[in-house]
């Protein structure tokens, strides 16, 4: 990540887009927020760090206009994603790729401070430094980077008109990126019921992870709250909470691109990338496919091959 | 009125009306007797069937739920199936992981021809249901004032 | 009619045990990392000491709650008349809602507000309302976010509540401030409070001052009419929105509702739930159209309606607490305490903001 | 709403294991139903009378009917409650026959099952939205696939009532397997006497243009609207000079290629004209033996030709052809000796197969219709018959009946009696299966009269002893062991479908069995219809049968065809796809899964792209349902609420 070869691409790509959507500071150096560029004036506002972790790639579908987007790696295969399903006309965007180290989970650096206020927060290297009342902490990236980074494998992005930075070799490798779903999957029945359950149980259904979620096209449409398909009652119960996570993970089969904003937005804290992680497994494992990745690909629901080599046919015992 | 209780549990079909459909009226008149308790819902084709309507029943209360279409290849609509396939494997991949039984959920294809293995699947699928008993309810309401009218 | 009490730390427990037998307790709880309000059972963790990311709201107006219940029946003579049976018994259990924060109880009177004085006062509401008793902790710290000051509340501000709970060494303070808290305090665990008032008040002054030094005094100026109703103000103040209902969820004086009901075959409900001004849902006409049809428009409402419609109604008052919590929670960090401030001035635009 | 729900006794069959009068008493109680009654049969005219009065009576606007599969009288009550001014599609079905009465032994827990079955449909059919059929120009031609009798018989219907037919044969020549045998039974007609003028007929018929030695490559569109693609193969010979006189055959020097036509009972020559008779007479080289095409030398053809019509450079061709209608007559093929090890698995020369009898038997066979071994060219004395040689055989397969080789056993012992004065032929058989006019008299001529000794039971194997095939079987009457010592043995080969019968099903989105048998719509109602409209089937291309079998689907087809072009209008299935304009977001997941390429994208006013459904392209799967994440395009008749209806009164009630 670099701030300085990251504001002269800004400079010199500015004057061919109506916008450059970029990240400045937040209401604290651990909320830089989505900024929305027009003018060389507001270059030197834009801020660059491990903080930023908005996907900001979610605001291409509504724009008109042509844009460009500073993504991450991960946010690079949302771009993918959305031109390879036509949401979004890859000529209309200006990428402008940041390789990226990992991020930092504000609840994670939160838990780790006991929920102080934050009064200051910086980055250096590999440590964030946060000041609080109670005085400094130093906090190793690694251990307050959110469970997404920890299993990423493109921390440089997978298309880039322009890259602010040195590419970044992935630390990681495909078996373990889904080790968290693995260790998961060995867990009883009735263990996954009871977390997930727990999980739910806490949702208000504010639709922030919908909301979020640059793959969650349907916006206006959504069916958890149209009665025309009425798929889901109003009704705060479990099982409509479920019902929402349900449809939320399984409309984005094969097609999310891990970015980990839905867990984030969550204001419950309820973690349900995992969900959509869970299925992105399966998805690689039955059809080799990742999304995000290749411009050219086919989501795995929306195609088919006559022999499928690797569903067999389920017997009933 | 609903199932009744002790001796049926609540097992949803999803047939496509060209194969499975008219598997399940040729078993009909080959009178091939079969359990009663699955209720049959009839699509165009397995490809309409949205895994979410599998979800649904799950969720609502039902203890099992069978999709059955044309077998590939056969589909009436050509590649309805196929589409089926892909995702009624996606789901029954995904369903354990937040705690539902898979064998709950079964898919297969039975063409209307085949009423000797539509009764076999009947079959299998409803003793394999009573074996895991009633599906475990979701806890209603848990957070919610311990409502109005108890 | 002041009468205070004192719990001593270790008492907590058995104290909040001790008020479970008779009514139902609402405390904030903490689930995984997230500190909710919810109701008390045994196994719960009570965590008094952040506020809590839910508001108390749902103990009086829960998320969704059943209106009545009704049931076809037809006429056993007659199969073509249909009967309805209804059932709309209104129970409610005696609720204590303990350790919520002044701009929690703030946000309550605001809802009251909204349920009673209007010519058709809501019965669910009052109901719960009428059997919910309030036990208010003082805040000690200003959290991120926070701004209580800015919109005439405070971190030890007492209006709102039954009971006012002050944090001291080893116990807290507990001064009750109506009758219905004057009740709860009749307790054999409480020791007689008067010792520790003198150092409670100390703390809540303390308290105070803190808050005025982090946010700032109550802001009285009147919104700017020119800026409230700038098409170009609202465009950019929501440009990052992402359109979610976190922030009025959250909130405690959000109130707005929608009503559905559900039927399978010949049994129903009649549902009140909670609704958002910030969904496109909220507004959508049966026509297809939407007067409220961009995300600009319905940050417009959420805030308009809390620092100037409203007000309209009711004395001028602010339907913001500010608790800070539509911040803390958004997740694009929308500020509406900036937005607020910059409505204030004819400058047009949100630059206010950081 | 007021619906009505009519429960049927059918007789015994529901009211014998389902109480019809309770599921009356209890879905009367159901909201919205007014009116709820049972009856003895209420397909019949007076049942649906009783639909059409109650309609009226209690001011119905939804009926439920709750009786059989509704795959076997949706349409009857459809068309029962539209007689009574209702929307046909304000109707539903629960099948309680088939899937309650009949299968479940517990009158309480069927009856109960019943309840809920009409308690489903109740829901559904108040979801029901009035559709309305659109209508849409028919294009009057009819292609007709397959040249074979029933395919020929299915053309010339046509062309004489008038319709513009096209007739495509993948053989070089039409007449399919009927030219290929000697004579018919039951009459011992001369099988190219009778079907030679037809393929004159057929070749000269103004109305009707042939395209012989091609295939079908591709077929788009729907019912009065296909457009189908031809693949005219390369003969290697330009058929437009070819005057059909032979010389190239006469002189070409490969004498080994495998004779398609005879079935390989002797060779052939690389460059062909197929037999005598043939139509089109026209020669046609075989690549695979052609020393030119494969080695790029010899071209003796090229050079005798007369015409000048050889041309090694041609390359296959295609053609469209729109049409309106098409008929499936692509007929049947035989299985492979090799699946019968146990009767030599074709290893035995003088154990041949019931088709290259007939083409010993037949006068322009290559033996000029002497009866000769194989091995050694001499007349055969003892000949054994054996039939069900793959037939009625689970163990390879074949579970089903081939249908003619009864017939044609005896027909072949009668006709070898008559070639042969002195020979002594044997049947063996499983059962004999003679039920057409004048069969069974036949066979019991081939026995009483010409002395074929008909012995009841399986051929278990046959080998070669000395020049002599020893077939070893089970006289399952006497309850013996029976040996016979043959000169000749002819084994009647199970009937199967025609190689590259489920491609063309695919291209055609019809239907097969198991087998590879095209599917009629219904087995009894619908024989010659298929479940897609528009496509019709003759012949054996259905299942194995026998000439006038074929020749009357053929012409049962060619009626269907001329009763649907009979209107210049057709009307489109109004149980498609429809968008909500509103709700879709233009993502076009819809149309990029349609199996039919029916959905397109369309530009609104204000620039939004939202999907829309082509109506008379869509067949109604629903694919695009349950892709659209939204909800935005709807499968009418079968929407999301009304499936989540279904399941909610399953599941939540």
């Amino acid at each position: 990540m670099n701030l300085e070869k990251l504001k002269e691409i800004v400079r010199t790509v500015l004057p061919s887009v109506d916008v450059v959507i970029g990240y400045k500071k937040g209401l604290d150096a651990l909320h830089p927020v989505p900024c929305f560029l027009t003018s060389p004036d507001e270059i030197d506002a834009l801020v660059l760090n491990p903080a930023c972790m908005h996907n900001l790639a979610a605001y291409l579908p509504s724009l008109k206009n042509r844009a460009a987007v500073v993504v991450k790696g991960c946010d690079s295969r949302t771009v993918v994603q959305l031109a390879q399903e036509g949401l979004i006309k890859r000529e209309n965007v200006v990428v402008i790729g940041v390789p990226c180290q990992g991020a930092v989970s504000v609840r994670k650096v939160l838990s780790a401070i006991d929920h102080q206020p934050v009064i200051e927060a910086s980055f250096e290297n590999d440590t964030v430094v946060i000041k609080t009342k109670k005085g400094e902490a130093r906090l190793a990236l690694r251990d307050v980077a959110p469970d997404k980074c920890l299993a990423c494998r493109y921390p440089t992005p997978v298309v880039a008109d322009h890259l602010a930075g040195e590419e970044v070799e992935p630390k990681i490798d495909e078996k373990t990126a889904y080790q968290e779903i693995r260790e998961f999957d060995a867990r009883s029945l009735e263990e996954r019921r009871a977390y997930w359950m727990a999980e739910f149980d806490r949702c208000i259904r504010c639709y922030a992870c919908r909301n979020a979620c640059p793959l969650c096209v349907c916006r206006e449409s959504c069916i958890a709250e149209t009665r025309d398909p009425h798929w889901m009652s109003q009704k705060a119960t479990q099982n409509e909470k479920m019902m929402f996570h349900m449809i939320h993970a399984i409309h984005l089969a094969g097609r999310c691109t891990e970015c980990g904003e839905c867990e984030r937005a969550c204001p419950m804290g309820i973690p349900v990338a995992r969900l959509k992680k869970k299925i992105n497994m399966e998805m690689k494992e039955l059809f080799g496919y990742e999304p995000g990745i290749s411009m050219d690909d086919k989501p795995p629901m929306y195609t088919f091959k006559v022999e499928e080599e690797k569903i067999e046919e389920h017997k009933i015992r | 009125m609903s199932v009744v209780e002790g001796k049926e549990l609540r097992i949803v079909g999803f047939l496509c009306n060209w194969c499975s459909y008219g598997g399940a009226d040729t078993a009909g008149v080959s009178r091939f007797k079969q359990p009663t308790d699955l209720r049959i819902i009839r699509v165009p084709c397995s490809g309409r069937v949205d895994p979410l309507f599998v979800v649904k029943a799950l969720i609502s209360g039902a203890d099992g739920v069978l999709v059955s279409g044309c077998h590939p290849r056969d589909c009436h609509y050509s590649d309805g199936n196929f589409y089926a396939r892909r995702r009624l494997e996606m789901l029954k991949r995904f369903l354990p992981f937040v705690g539902i039984d898979a064998r709950r959920f079964h898919y297969t294809w039975v063409s209307a021809s085949e009423g000797q293995r539509w009764q076999q699947t009947v079959t299998d699928f409803t003793s394999l249901i009573h074996e895991l008993g009633p599906a475990p309810l979701l806890p209603q309401n848990k957070t919610l004032p311990k409502e109005a009218r108890a | 009619m002041k009468k205070a009490g004192y719990l001593k730390k270790q008492k907590e427990k058995e104290f909040i045990a001790a008020l479970g037998a008779k009514a139902r307790v609402y405390a904030p709880c903490l689930e995984d990392e997230a500190v909710l309000f919810k109701p008390v059972e045994p196994d719960s963790v009570i965590c008094l000491s952040r506020p809590a990311v839910s508001s108390p709201k749902s103990a009086i107006y829960p998320q969704s709650e059943t209106l009545f219940s009704f049931r076809f029946k037809k006429d056993s003579e007659d199969p073509r008349r249909t009967l309805v049976e209804l059932d709309d018994t209104i129970a409610v259990p005696d609720t204590i809602i303990f350790g919520a924060r002044p701009c929690d109880a703030r946000g309550i009177a605001v809802i009251d507000r909204a349920f009673s004085k209007t010519e058709t006062p809501d019965p669910y509401y009052l109901a719960r309302r009428a059997k919910t008793t309030i036990v208010t902790l003082t805040c000690p710290e200003p959290s991120t976010g926070c701004f209580c000051t800015r919109v005439g509340c405070g971190p030890a501000e007492t209006s709102d509540s039954d009971v006012m709970m002050t944090e001291l060494e080893d116990g807290y303070l507990m001064e009750a401030l109506t009758s219905k808290g004057e009740a709860l305090l009749e307790s054999p665990i409480l020791e007689d409070g008067t010792a520790y008032e003198a150092q409670a008040k100390e703390a809540q002054k303390a308290a105070h001052e803190r808050m005025i030094k982090e946010a700032g005094e109550a802001d009285t100026t009147p919104v700017d009419p020119e800026t409230f109703h700038s098409q170009v103000f609202w465009e950019k103040a929501a440009e990052r929105c992402l359109g979610c209902g976190a922030c009025t969820y959250l909130c405690p004086t959000c109130y707005c509702f929608n009503i559905t009901d559900e039927q399978v075959v010949d049994k129903g409900e009649r549902i009140r739930s909670w609704d958002a001004c910030m969904f496109h849902h909220f507004t959508l006409e049966a026509s297809g159209h939407n007067p409220r049809a961009q995300k600009a428009l319905r940050l417009k409402n959420r805030i308009g309606h809390k620092f100037v419609y409203y007000g309209e109604k009711y004395d001028g008052i602010i339907a913001c607490s500010g608790c800070g919590r539509c911040i803390r929670g958004c997740p694009v960090s929308m500020e509406i305490s900036t937005i607020a401030a910059a409505l204030k001035k004819n400058s047009g635009t949100v630059s206010g903001e950081q | 709403m007021r619906v009505g729900v009519f429960i049927c006794h059918c007789g015994n069959n529901i009211a014998g294991t389902v109480d019809v009068a309770r599921a009356a008493e209890e879905t009367a109680k159901l909201p919205h139903v007014v009116y709820s009654t049972h009856y003895m049969y209420t397909c019949s005219e007076p049942g649906q009378d009783e639909i059409k009065q109650a309609i009226k009576r209690e001011n119905l606007d939804r009926v439920v009917v709750a009786a059989c599969s509704p795959r076997m009288h949706e349409l009857t009550f459809r068309r029962t409650v539209e007689k009574a001014g209702l929307n046909r599609y304000f109707f539903e079905m629960a099948n309680i026959r088939e899937h309650v009465s009949w299968i479940g032994e517990d009158k309480d827990l069927n009856t109960n099952k019943a309840i809920e079955a009409v308690r489903m449909a109740v829901e559904k059919v108040v979801r029901d939205k009035p559709l309305y059929s659109s209508s849409f120009k028919v294009n009057k031609r009819v292609l007709v696939i397959g040249a074979g009798v029933a395919g020929m018989q299915s053309a010339l219907d046509c062309a004489e009532g008038g319709l513009d037919v096209v007739l495509v044969e993948k053989s070089p020549a039409i007449g399919g397997m009927m030219a290929r045998l000697d004579k018919t039974f039951p009459t011992i007609d001369c099988s190219i006497c009778i079907l030679g003028p037809k393929m004159v007929d057929v070749a000269q018929h103004e109305k009707i243009s042939l395209h012989a030695y091609s295939e079908i490559e591709e077929i788009k569109g729907y019912v009065g609207n296909y457009q189908v693609k031809v693949r005219k193969k390369t003969p290697y010979v330009d058929w437009a000079k070819c005057t059909g006189c032979g010389e190239c055959m006469e002189k070409c020097p490969t004498k080994n290629a495998y004779d398609r036509f005879n079935f390989g009972v002797a060779p052939t020559r690389a460059i062909n004209i197929p037999f005598p008779q043939a139509i089109p007479k026209k020669a046609t080289i075989d690549a695979k033996f052609c020393r030119q095409i494969q080695k790029g030398k010899c071209g003796v053809c090229a050079k005798v030709c007369p015409a000048k019509a050889i041309n090694f450079e041609l390359q296959d061709q295609f053609v469209t052809e729109e049409v309106g209608a098409i008929i499936v007559a692509s007929g049947y093929g035989l299985i492979d000796q090799e699946l019968l090890p146990e009767y030599g698995g074709g290893r035995y020369p003088d154990v041949i197969t019931g088709i290259q009898y007939e083409r010993l038997l037949n006068a322009s066979g290559p033996t000029s219709g002497h009866i000769l071994r194989p091995s050694d060219k001499t007349e055969p004395k003892s000949i054994v018959f054996v039939s069900c040689a793959g037939s009625r055989d689970k163990s390879i397969g074949i579970p089903y009946c081939s249908n003619f080789c009864c017939m044609y056993i005896a027909k072949q012992a009668i006709l070898t009696k008559d070639h042969i004065p002195d020979s002594q032929s044997f049947v063996f058989y499983m059962d004999i299966r003679a039920p057409g006019k004048g069969y069974d008299e036949f066979t019991r001529r081939a026995q009483e009269d010409y002395g074929v000794k008909y012995i009841r039971g399986r051929v278990s194997r046959i080998y070669p002893k000395g020049k002599k095939m020893i077939v070893q079987g089970a006289d399952t009457l006497l309850g013996a062991k029976v040996e016979v010592e043959a000169d000749l043995v002819v084994l009647a080969t199970a009937a199967t479908a025609a190689p590259g019968a489920a491609a063309l099903a695919e291209k055609l989105h019809i239907s097969y069995d198991t087998h590879g048998f095209y599917v009629e719509s219904h087995p009894k109602l619908r024989p010659v219809e298929t479940n897609t409209a528009g496509v019709y089937l003759a012949g054996a291309a259905q299942g194995p049968k026998d000439i006038p079998s074929s020749v009357g689907q053929g012409s049962a087809a060619a009626a269907k065809v001329l009763a649907l072009f009979s209107r210049d209008m057709l009307e489109s299935d109004p149980a498609i796809a429809r968008v909500n304009q509103n709700a879709c977001v233009g993502c076009l997941k819809c149309a990029k899964t349609c199996p039919f390429q029916a959905i397109k994208d369309e530009v609104l006013r204000g620039g939004k792209v939202v999907a829309n459904v082509i109506e008379t392209v869509c067949a109604g799967c629903g694919v695009c349902t349950s892709t659209c994440p939204c909800g935005a395009i709807q499968l009418q008749h079968f929407t999301d609420n009304q499936l989540l209806a279904e399941v909610n009164s399953l599941c939540l009630s």
